[in-house]
């Protein structure tokens, strides 16, 4: 039943196979383990706590901290792209056309304006697409770790709200040593997240 | 209404209407789960008990379907790769891996070196916190309380490296089929050094707390021993399949990613029992710490993610590709039709055909050796329902 | 044993399984081979007992629904001692689709067969208890047959099947 | 000082403040279970509650027992099922009448006081076998044999260690324990039993943890097999009585009584600090082996129950009669 350490090498001949064995660990020495476990939980003791006293204190969240989703509103050209990229179809946009007055001689444009942007937290699965494929910058992501409603249809936040979370943005920050962006840029392709903003 | 247990003045009355006094025994069945603590999750096992025995024990599944094979269907693989580390959730970023291999494997993509040592970190990593968490609920489950807290004070380091890299702690999302989604920040490879560090550092705790313990070895040793052969017959796979002594770990057997570049050992138990498992897992840790430690320090600079078109759309054919997950053997056969989306995209998930051996190992032993076994049966209930 | 490779692994069960099956191929390093059903135990069989394939190790058995060209059932086998894979696709009907269990060779199927014939109503004969493994028992329906709509994506209206200009107000930008 | 004490006035008052500072005393010692589990395990435990580090958390607990619904199951053996809190709390409760805290500051000082209190201890078991059989569910009542098991396993060595300390005094009275601890006296210093029962203090507290039902023998309340076991209907009240209080009552008990028979109870260390009164340090010795009983559950994982009563009736009990004959064989020398 056992495998021997010869046969180790036969049953995987793919690879050079380097395998360990419990071997001694099994054998029982009564009491020595005993005691060194009453020492170790002893020295623990003895040595200051490792938490950290959540309400009074919380760890500091990293820059990519995914806690909830911004929005720039002003950047937003309806585009519908994160809507439609969105897994769980939890982001809803309404928008209208408006047509700039003509400047300078120059033909009037039209241009969509964003009525509504809401996103559906209870949905949400934090996956980070939208943000990740918004061509404008109009998305991102903000730190908050503790938000939570009294009902779940009060988790579809509005424009308003996702605004607000804008200061909740943290500044962009720099990339490991030894980062070079993506391979060659795809032609049309969204850039990624990181990058996009270091630039910003 | 029947009652579960006669109580005892029905038993008292009973016994005088059947016109004896003397008392009788009965094998009692037991739903252990869906809601019971030595099933960490929803799992449910129904044993037959004879005193403490157990005559058999079959686990039911299903509480946690959620019907991730349908839901693959309906994306494309950019929210795939999210979708997959729902499944087994504490290893999140190892399920992502293969999916993007597969998708990489039948576009021909290639991926940038250090993408690739990227992915074996963050993989690695993921792994030394999925067993992290397994050997502490193990001593849970036998009744140590401590070693638990110990391994979330390690866990807390790595995780927060990952946390860092990916924004994420439990569903990384990271990988993209032709690398990652984004380069790691600056202070990742120092943050993952010094979690590796730290680890090191306090395994030797972990294997004097439990694995050195009378008691622990009382409880683990010769408990629940799986058969090599049975275990192959099953396809049961990952530390398990290694603590009965088979080496075969995907990592080494079908070397994906650069695993082949690194030195490190696999750990084989000797004869299969819950403590040769749990062995294994410490051992593992080690290795993976070996692995992270290498890759850390020959981190080549290059570019995250390779030459993508904007639109995946994967080319007609099949495909079965599959990696070390912290569990096991993960695979995904996936039959695409040349769209986007996938046409059928199985998830072979390691839990589901590890914890389909147990009742074999159940029969004959006792409701502490149970929780033993399944304490040692690492698996995660996502994992085996989907 | 000395190590071998796909190619070789793959002459090595096309030889043995000639009879058998067919279309055998290397695809991605893996064997694949296609078999009709009444000859699938007799296969597995060969490929688990064959000193020279040994694929003792059960990888999976699930199915694909290829609509009205019936289903296909997937089993991948995997042998430990030569370091190979061996995938078989075994073609069902689509009208009452069936096959012989292969619980009689691995033990291990049992669970897989179960999942297969719930989610896509395919029949294993001669499985020993072939009842639903995840679904609720009154469950009516095999959820991964592709006639059956995803409800989530039937009941609610998709918010991005609106044009970028439909969206804003129908007119063309 | 004495003889106020000697006044039977004096004597009811201190005797009722011993049961009117027991509940107390059990959310304190609950208190400093959870702040010593949680240093042990490199956390800070309970913050809040009261201010400074927490000291009101066990209290907290408390009051919010007592807020919580009383659930009787359906099925449940109604009078017994509620009878059970009584059961284990007054098994608890009766060790401490013959507990000496002084010479004279005793409830009772019993004759054959050594056996009253394992007499007493093994009520509270009895109580655990009525709330597993009263239950009506299939966790309890494996949790309450298995703690009838234990019990019968635990009880020979428990007196057998004790049986031990009493040869060395000659006296089964608690009191005159402390009192032949006393008279052992080098340079002032009182020697108590301990350096000569050490494998006796030994059995002792293993045979006490196992009486408790606390880890790692704790398992007919193992909450990761049998859902606290007997006590898994128990809601509000009924379940702080039955479990916690009655646990921290008798665990005091018989840490008091173990740091009577093996650590000189009310008798200073040296004859100089007599001036401390005995109940000081009667409690400093008491809590030293509450922290040892403490220590021990946060270290160790819990053993099966088979493999307990293997260790009790092949290993403890032959080491307890090997411990008896020691101890009159150390008698029988005529140095001593």
């Amino acid at each position: 039943m056992a495998v021997s350490e010869s046969q180790v090498d036969e049953l995987v001949p793919r690879q050079e196979l380097k395998t360990l064995s419990p071997g001694k660990t099994k054998r029982t020495t009564f009491g020595i383990g005993l005691i060194k476990g009453l020492g170790i939980t002893l020295r623990h003791m003895l040595t200051p706590a490792v938490t950290v006293q959540y309400p009074d204190e919380s760890a500091p969240l990293p820059p990519r901290s995914r806690g909830i989703i911004a929005l720039k509103e002003e950047n937003c050209t309806v585009c519908m792209l994160c809507a439609r990229e969105c897994p769980d179809w939890c982001i809803y946009i309404e928008g209208h056309k408006e047509a700039r007055e003509s400047v300078g001689g120059k033909r009037a444009k039209k241009f969509n304006v964003l009525d509504r942007f809401a996103i559906d937290y209870a949905l949400c699965m934090y996956c980070g697409i939208c943000v990740e494929v918004c061509p404008y910058d109009a998305l991102f992501w903000g730190q908050l770790d503790n938000y939570s409603e009294h009902d779940v249809t009060q988790l579809t936040h509005e424009m308003e709200q996702l605004n607000q979370w804008m200061y909740q943005v943290p500044p962009p920050e720099e990339l490991e040593i030894g980062a070079m962006g993506p391979a060659v840029k795809p032609a049309a392709g969204p850039p990624a997240a990181g990058v996009e903003k270091e630039g910003a | 209404m029947s009652t579960l247990i006669p109580t005892t003045d029905r038993w008292l009355r009973e016994a005088r209407l059947a016109g004896d006094a003397t008392l009788r025994t009965e094998e009692m069945v037991l739903n252990i789960g869906p809601q019971h603590p030595a099933t960490h999750g929803v799992l449910r096992v129904v044993v037959t008990l004879d005193g403490e025995k157990i005559v058999e024990g079959t686990p039911v599944v299903g509480y946690m379907h959620r019907g991730h094979e349908k839901l693959f269907e309906q994306r494309d693989f950019r929210q795939i790769t999210n979708l997959c580390s729902r499944m087994d959730w504490l290893s999140g970023l190892n399920n992502e891996i293969p999916a993007s291999i597969a998708v990489e494997r039948l576009m021909e993509l290639e991926v940038p070196r250090r993408a690739t040592y990227l992915r074996v970190i963050m993989a690695e990593i993921n792994r030394i916190l999925n067993h992290l968490m397994f050997t502490g609920s193990f001593g849970l489950e036998l009744g140590a309380t401590t070693p638990v807290m110990y391994a979330f004070r390690e866990r807390e380091l790595l995780q927060s490296a990952m946390e860092l890299a990916t924004g994420g702690r439990l569903h990384f999302g990271f990988i993209r089929p032709g690398g990652l989604k984004e380069d790691v920040p600056r202070g990742f490879v120092d943050l993952a050094l010094r979690g590796i560090r730290q680890l090191q550092k306090a395994i030797p705790d972990y294997e004097d707390l439990l694995m050195g313990n009378e008691i622990f070895k009382a409880r683990t040793v010769g408990v629940g021993v799986l058969d090599p052969d049975l275990a192959l017959e099953y396809g049961v796979s990952g530390p398990i399949l290694r603590g009965s002594g088979i080496p075969y770990d995907v990592r080494k057997a079908e070397p994906y990613l650069n695993y082949d570049e690194f030195d490190f050992n696999i750990p084989v138990g000797t004869n299969g029992d819950s403590f040769d498992r749990y062995w294994v897992l410490i051992q593992e840790m080690k290795e993976s710490a070996k692995i992270v430690e290498q890759a850390l320090l020959d981190l080549p600079a290059g570019s995250h993610i390779g030459q993508v078109p904007k639109r995946l759309t994967i080319p007609k054919g099949a495909i079965w590709a599959k990696a070390e997950n912290p569990l096991g053997e993960l695979g995904y056969y996936i039959v695409s039709d040349g769209e986007a989306k996938p046409y059928r995209m199985k998830a072979r998930t390691p839990s589901f055909n590890n914890i389909s051996v147990v009742p074999h190992m159940l029969r004959g032993a006792y409701v502490p050796d149970m929780v033993a076994i399944l304490g040692s049966m690492f698996f995660v209930v996502g994992d085996i329902d989907r | 044993m000395e190590r071998v490779g796909p190619e070789e692994f793959s002459r090595r069960v096309s030889s043995k399984l000639e009879d058998l099956a067919s279309g055998f191929e290397v695809q991605y390093g893996h064997v694949w081979a296609r078999v009709e059903p009444s000859r699938i135990v007799d296969v597995v069989r060969t490929l688990k007992t064959d000193p020279g394939l040994a694929c003792t190790y059960f990888t999976f058995l699930s199915g694909v629904d290829w609509q009205a060209q019936g289903f296909e059932v997937v089993i991948v086998l995997y042998s430990v001692t030569y370091g190979n894979t061996v995938g078989l696709k075994v073609p069902v009907p689509a009208e009452n689709p069936s096959m012989p269990t292969i619980t009689g060779i691995f033990r291990s199927a049992d669970w897989h067969e179960r999942e297969a014939s719930e989610m896509f109503g395919i029949n294993f004969e001669g499985h020993p208890n072939l009842v639903k493994l995840y679904l609720p028992e009154d469950f009516i329906g095999h959820p991964l047959r592709k006639d059956f709509r995803l409800a989530s994506r039937v009941f609610k209206p998709w918010p991005g099947a609106k044009d970028p200009s439909e969206a804003a107000g129908g007119g063309r930008a | 000082m004495a003889d106020a004490l000697g006044n039977g006035y004096v004597q009811l008052g201190l005797k009722m403040s011993v049961l009117l500072i027991l509940l107390p005393a059990t959310l304190v010692l609950g208190w400093v279970e959870l702040k010593i589990g949680a240093h042990m395990q490199a956390r800070l435990g309970p913050m809040y509650p009261g201010g400074f580090h927490g000291w009101a958390q066990t209290l907290a607990d408390g009051i919010k027992f007592v807020l919580k619904e009383n659930i009787i199951p359906r099925n449940a053996d109604r009078s017994v099922f509620a009878l059970v809190p009584y059961v284990t709390m007054l098994g608890a409760a009766l060790i401490f009448v013959v507990i000496p805290a002084g010479r004279n500051l005793v409830i009772e000082d019993l004759e054959v006081g050594v056996f009253y209190v394992l007499a007493a201890s093994s009520v509270g078991v009895i109580g655990i076998l009525m709330a597993g059989w009263s239950s009506a569910n299939k966790y309890s009542l494996m949790g309450a044999l298995r703690a009838a098991a234990q019990l019968i396993a635990y009880e020979l060595p428990l007196v057998l260690a004790a049986a031990a300390v009493a040869m060395m005094a000659g006296s089964l009275s608690l009191v005159d324990i402390v009192e032949a601890q006393k008279s052992i006296e080098i340079a002032g210093f009182y020697i108590p039993f301990l350096p000569f029962q050490i494998v006796g203090f030994i059995i002792f507290l293993t045979a006490a943890t196992a009486e408790l039902t606390r880890p790692p023998f704790d398992m007919p309340v193992a909450e990761a097999e049998l859902i606290t076991g007997a006590f898994t209907e128990y809601t509000g009240i009924r379940f702080a009585f039955s479990l916690f209080a009655a646990e921290y009552i008798s665990m005091i008990g018989l840490a008091a009584f173990g740091a009577t028979l093996f650590l000189g109870g009310y008798a200073p260390p040296h004859s100089a600090l007599e001036f401390i009164p005995g109940i000081v340090w009667l409690l400093l010795k008491t809590l030293t082996i509450l922290f040892l009983l403490i220590w021990v559950r946060w270290t160790y994982p819990r053993l099966r129950e088979d493999q307990l009563q293997k260790f009790a009736w092949k290993f403890l009990i032959p080491l307890s009669l090997v411990n008896i004959f020691a101890t009159g064989a150390l008698k029988l020398t005529p140095w001593i």
